[in-house]
């Protein structure tokens, strides 16, 4: 039913094709949600309809609810914002009895981001989501703001392969290993995330960062340091994907101070198969549907028929 | 609850009434209608390097003519920016958001600390029940006069310059104020102070809590605090400030 | 007869010392300027006054002239900008004939930032410099935009520290590495400068970025990676000053999105000895003598004698 | 050379002309007394997003009123916000900048293209010998009546819908047009042409390029060109267009 209906009237209208597929998952346009940005979708389905949206990526979802970090949690910073969330979540069987039946009363697929503190947790959070009517699993080895998992095995390419061996053979749906930005090479971690059986990279993750409270003499954050994202760090995510597009053959996902379609179609044209929205929606609650309508719109009056051309058209 | 909307809308006027502190009239026609005492509105910042909106509680609502009262300080970027809005410009609002104080209790005590005061002006008009209005401030008052019509307002001054000397327990003590119901915005220390006083007199107490936001409107996770039960949403300790609250009953929370 | 005179009369009035010390050097104040972003200073002394300067950080020189990098050299960011310059510049011969006796004629500090393509050129050019009237030596190891030489350096801890100790052993100026952010773990990196025996390390250089132009679907800048520099990058400039201050006991000049007196602060308390101010030359080339007013402003206003006080108060 | 001053200053007017090109016209004060032909301004955006000067082009200078003229195009975001701006509004500035048009010669031709045609109107003004004016469209025509109190107009339009069908070099044909000096400013596909066309015809021309730049004031090195002697600079065959020009001669440069 719901593969039969994934031409929109937008796209019959405009007579062009905004459809992309990653290991053999249609998505009905390029655009997602960037984890840990849209909740599980809930609180931005009164301003989006989440039907228009290619794919809804959920907040980090572990084995067992976890706290997060203490407050306060986020800074602003020119042009962007300091996270240091530190993963709050129900756990992942809140996450499939409330969340879950929630997303399946859209028309979008559903990329479930995966967290773990070792790697034992990845694996038994994967098994858990591969019974379920979930289309893929986007694993987070690249979260700055928790002590154990996360970054840690996100900045090193023999431990990239191996959590996405590992992972890859507890996982009967496709798995996107998202990659951290706070490493000297892209392109050695997006070759090992390909070697260990990736089906797709999502980058880039925030990019740590400071702030000082100078009145005070303090660290704004709680957690000292958190991870920065929003337009400031679009310039380093475009170059990464970029990068990582000209290292690996599997499909990316790009992201990283996507504000409007203008800044989704840099990233497109750089390599990426889809774009995922993130601080924008704290911004504005509509930024995913008008990028998707702004790339619409680029395509008419370009007169670009199909999505996949754009994509890596500029080498 | 209402679904707050994200639009621009006109000032209709924004003037200082104390240094540092601004009065703002917004034209916000629907926001208005769904307003209640205690919700806030986001504002957005014109200049493109501030990008997170700015939370700022209603303290008056028109629902006659769509209007809304706002009364902010000071104190970064984002206010100074504001200050310099002028009558006919647009400002970009997400609201109303969160949710506000509930009405109820026979009598009441109202306690407002510095810029925390502005949100209890609404409640103040609504609530219906009798009523006690305890102001404190640091040196000079503001808005005080406003609350006059609504209930008898006692004031604490840190300094003693107006009504007694020193914090608003120091003048609900001073003034033998007593209450089934406390509703309480101001500093954290304020706040914690209520709570205890609220406990330890066996009182029911409402307050109304501040955190950095991102969305504000539940998504993020950023505004969150300790909360006494595990909370419906992640199944932890932890309550949304932009969601659950900003209000929350004191023995719902941990301060 | 310039040593004697380093107390200004800002400083004399407001009661309160700005000299900081780096290897032995005094300055009169924490502010310099960023490689590459100020000239040889020429430019700006109508603007500025540079006797007001803690220092002049020149832009880079070589062995022999460079020519640089084709056109478009920049491009505007959100919140900052990409370069790719390519340090061109006449060589030092011209640097030491033209540009060292017009800086002379001020009375201030001067660190001149040395390139080469090769270690062996870095050495020629310290060489030189080491016979010259210059305070001390800025060794880029770090520039992203050129093939050869630069950012190649600085990206691998065993290098920084050879290319170092080489460097340290033909000068008899006291030398400051200027590091590279495009790294996984800034620390180790700092510490390898210090191994190799450098006596100041200055940090960040610009980030690897990249902007492309969708209307024309080409790159916007000629070599189509630049530099990332401006006020987007300060979190992250700030939270690698702070690792680095905490890996390392020599000084550290911190840099990176400095636009007023307040950004400063921030990489002070983070660890900085002293800072230098870069791209906001370009939007306001008054930048560094209000940075170094403001922070005088707020020492008075919190009561702070000695700016001393104020690095790496914030732990 | 004058120095450069950065400040606000006040906009007298700022109109449309023509589909997307304003007529911007600035209380300048100094800038406008040192101000010379082919120099231009930088201004800055106010949006904290933007951060880099726009370089425009001074179009007309009146140093009894201290008043500037610049004539833009709407190309992006910076030009859109300019746009927007009111009469009395402030907006930052940087200016007068660059090495402008040397007034020589005893018979000039001078060429312009689309929005590089702004920039000429001053020195259409200030240069007191024998001129004819080319001047080259797309389409529509702007300020082309603005050229005709200092010598002939003549046009060329790529459709042909005003003057002569084709570029600029083709109206010079078509009218036998004579000179020995030419100035010009317009898109590059054009300065080729008018350098290649005063080559073979052996005529000086001075020719004002264009550059994305940062500093504006010769000490970035983004802004340079190609020169065919070393420059006295860097040593290499670079000239800065922000320092040494906006204009050179045609005989120094490589396009
Ligand atoms: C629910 C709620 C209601 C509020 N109501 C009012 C009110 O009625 N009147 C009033 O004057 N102030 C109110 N505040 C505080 C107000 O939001 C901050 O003073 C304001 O955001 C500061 O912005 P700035 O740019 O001037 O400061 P900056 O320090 O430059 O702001 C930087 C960032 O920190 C955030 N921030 C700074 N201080 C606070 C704070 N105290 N609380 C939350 N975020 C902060 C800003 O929103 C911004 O994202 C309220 C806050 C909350 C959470
Ligand atoms: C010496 C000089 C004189 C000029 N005179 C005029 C004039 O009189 N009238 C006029 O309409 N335009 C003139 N231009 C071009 C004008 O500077 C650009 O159109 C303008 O900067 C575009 O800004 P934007 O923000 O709208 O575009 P964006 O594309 O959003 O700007 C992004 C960045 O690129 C730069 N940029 C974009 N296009 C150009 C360009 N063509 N040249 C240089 N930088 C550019 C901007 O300054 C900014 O830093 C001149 C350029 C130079 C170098
Ligand atoms: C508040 C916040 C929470 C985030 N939580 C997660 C998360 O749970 N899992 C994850 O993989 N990335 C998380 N991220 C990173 C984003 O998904 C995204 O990679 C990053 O923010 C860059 O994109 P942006 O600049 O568009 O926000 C979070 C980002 C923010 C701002
Ligand atoms: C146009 C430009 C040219 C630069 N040239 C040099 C250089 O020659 N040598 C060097 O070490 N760094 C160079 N840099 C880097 C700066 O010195 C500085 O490290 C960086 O810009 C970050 O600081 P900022 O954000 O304050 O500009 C250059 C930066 C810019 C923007
Ligand atoms: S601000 Fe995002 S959850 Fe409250
Ligand atoms: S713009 Fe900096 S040198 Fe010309």
């Amino acid at each position: 039913m719901k593969d039969n209906n994934i031409k929109g009237n937008n796209e019959i209208n405009k007579d062009i094709c905004m459809k992309v597929n990653i290991a053999g998952i249609e998505f009905k346009n390029p655009v997602t949600t960037a984890s840990g940005t849209f909740g599980s979708g809930m609180e931005y389905s009164d301003y989006v309809d989440l039907s228009r949206l290619g794919a809804v990526t959920t907040k980090g979802v572990s084995i067992t609810a976890w706290y997060g970090n203490p407050t306060p949690r986020i800074a602003e910073t020119y042009g962007g914002m300091l996270n240091a969330i530190g993963l709050q979540n129900p756990g992942v069987d809140v996450f499939i009895q409330r969340d879950l039946p929630f997303l399946k009363t859209y028309d979008t697929k559903i990329i479930v981001n995966v967290v773990g503190k070792t790697a034992k947790e990845y694996c038994q959070v994967v098994d858990r989501l591969s019974d379920c009517d979930v289309d893929m699993l986007e694993i987070n080895i690249s979260c700055p703001n928790v002590k154990e998992g996360g970054i840690a095995f996100g900045q090193d390419p023999k431990r990239v392969e191996e959590i996405t061996s590992l992972v890859k053979s507890h996982s009967r749906k496709p798995i996107i290993i998202k990659l951290s930005p706070n490493v000297t090479d892209i392109a050695t971690i997006a070759k090992a995330a390909e070697a260990g059986g990736a089906d797709a990279i999502s980058l880039i993750n925030t990019l740590t960062g400071m702030k000082i409270d100078i009145e005070r003499r303090t660290f704004l954050l709680a957690n000292k340091i958190g991870g920065l994202s929003g337009p400031a760090i679009k310039p380093i995510a475009v170059r990464m994907v970029y990068q990582a597009a000209n290292a690996v053959k599997i499909p990316i996902i790009g992201m990283g101070g996507i504000m409007e379609a203008c800044d989704a179609l840099e990233f497109i044209m750089a390599g990426a198969t889809m774009v995922a929205v993130g601080t924008a929606n704290f911004i504005n609650p509509r930024a995913t549907e008008e990028v998707i309508e702004g790339i619409e719109d680029y395509m008419v009056r370009n007169n670009i028929k199909d999505v996949n051309d754009l994509i890596a058209c500029v080498r | 609850m209402s679904v707050a909307i994200k639009k621009s809308i006109k000032v209709l006027q924004n003037i200082r009434i104390e240094e540092g502190v601004y009065d703002l009239r917004l034209e916000a026609g629907d926001m208005a209608m769904d307003a209640s005492p205690g919700q806030f509105i986001s504002l957005y910042c014109d200049d493109g390097g501030r990008l997170l909106p700015r939370p700022i509680s209603i303290c008056e609502i028109d629902k006659e003519t769509g209007n809304i009262r706002l009364v902010y300080r000071v104190v970064g970027n984002g206010t100074r920016e504001f200050a310099g809005l002028k009558q006919g410009e647009l400002i970009d609002c997400i609201g109303p958001l969160g949710k506000g104080f509930t009405l109820e209790g026979k009598k009441a005590l109202i306690i407002g600390g510095g810029i925390g005061i502005p949100p209890l002006l609404e409640l103040a008009k609504q609530l219906k029940c009798e009523k006690s209005i305890v102001l404190g401030f640091r040196d000079v008052t503001f808005l005080d006069k406003d609350f006059e019509s609504y209930g008898k307002v006692y004031i604490s001054t840190e300094d003693g310059s107006v009504g007694t000397k020193g914090n608003v327990i120091d003048a609900i003590k001073a003034n033998n104020l007593e209450a089934d119901i406390i509703y309480a915005c101001g500093p954290t220390p304020m706040l914690k102070g209520v709570k205890e006083y609220a406990g330890s007199n066996n009182i029911r107490a409402q307050l109304s809590l501040e955190e950095r936001m991102a969305c504000g409107i539940g998504a993020c996770l950023a505004c969150v605090c300790k909360s006494t039960e595990v909370d419906h949403h992640t199944n932890v300790n932890n309550k949304r400030i932009c969601k659950e609250g900003p209000v929350f009953y004191a023995d719902d929370i941990v301060l």
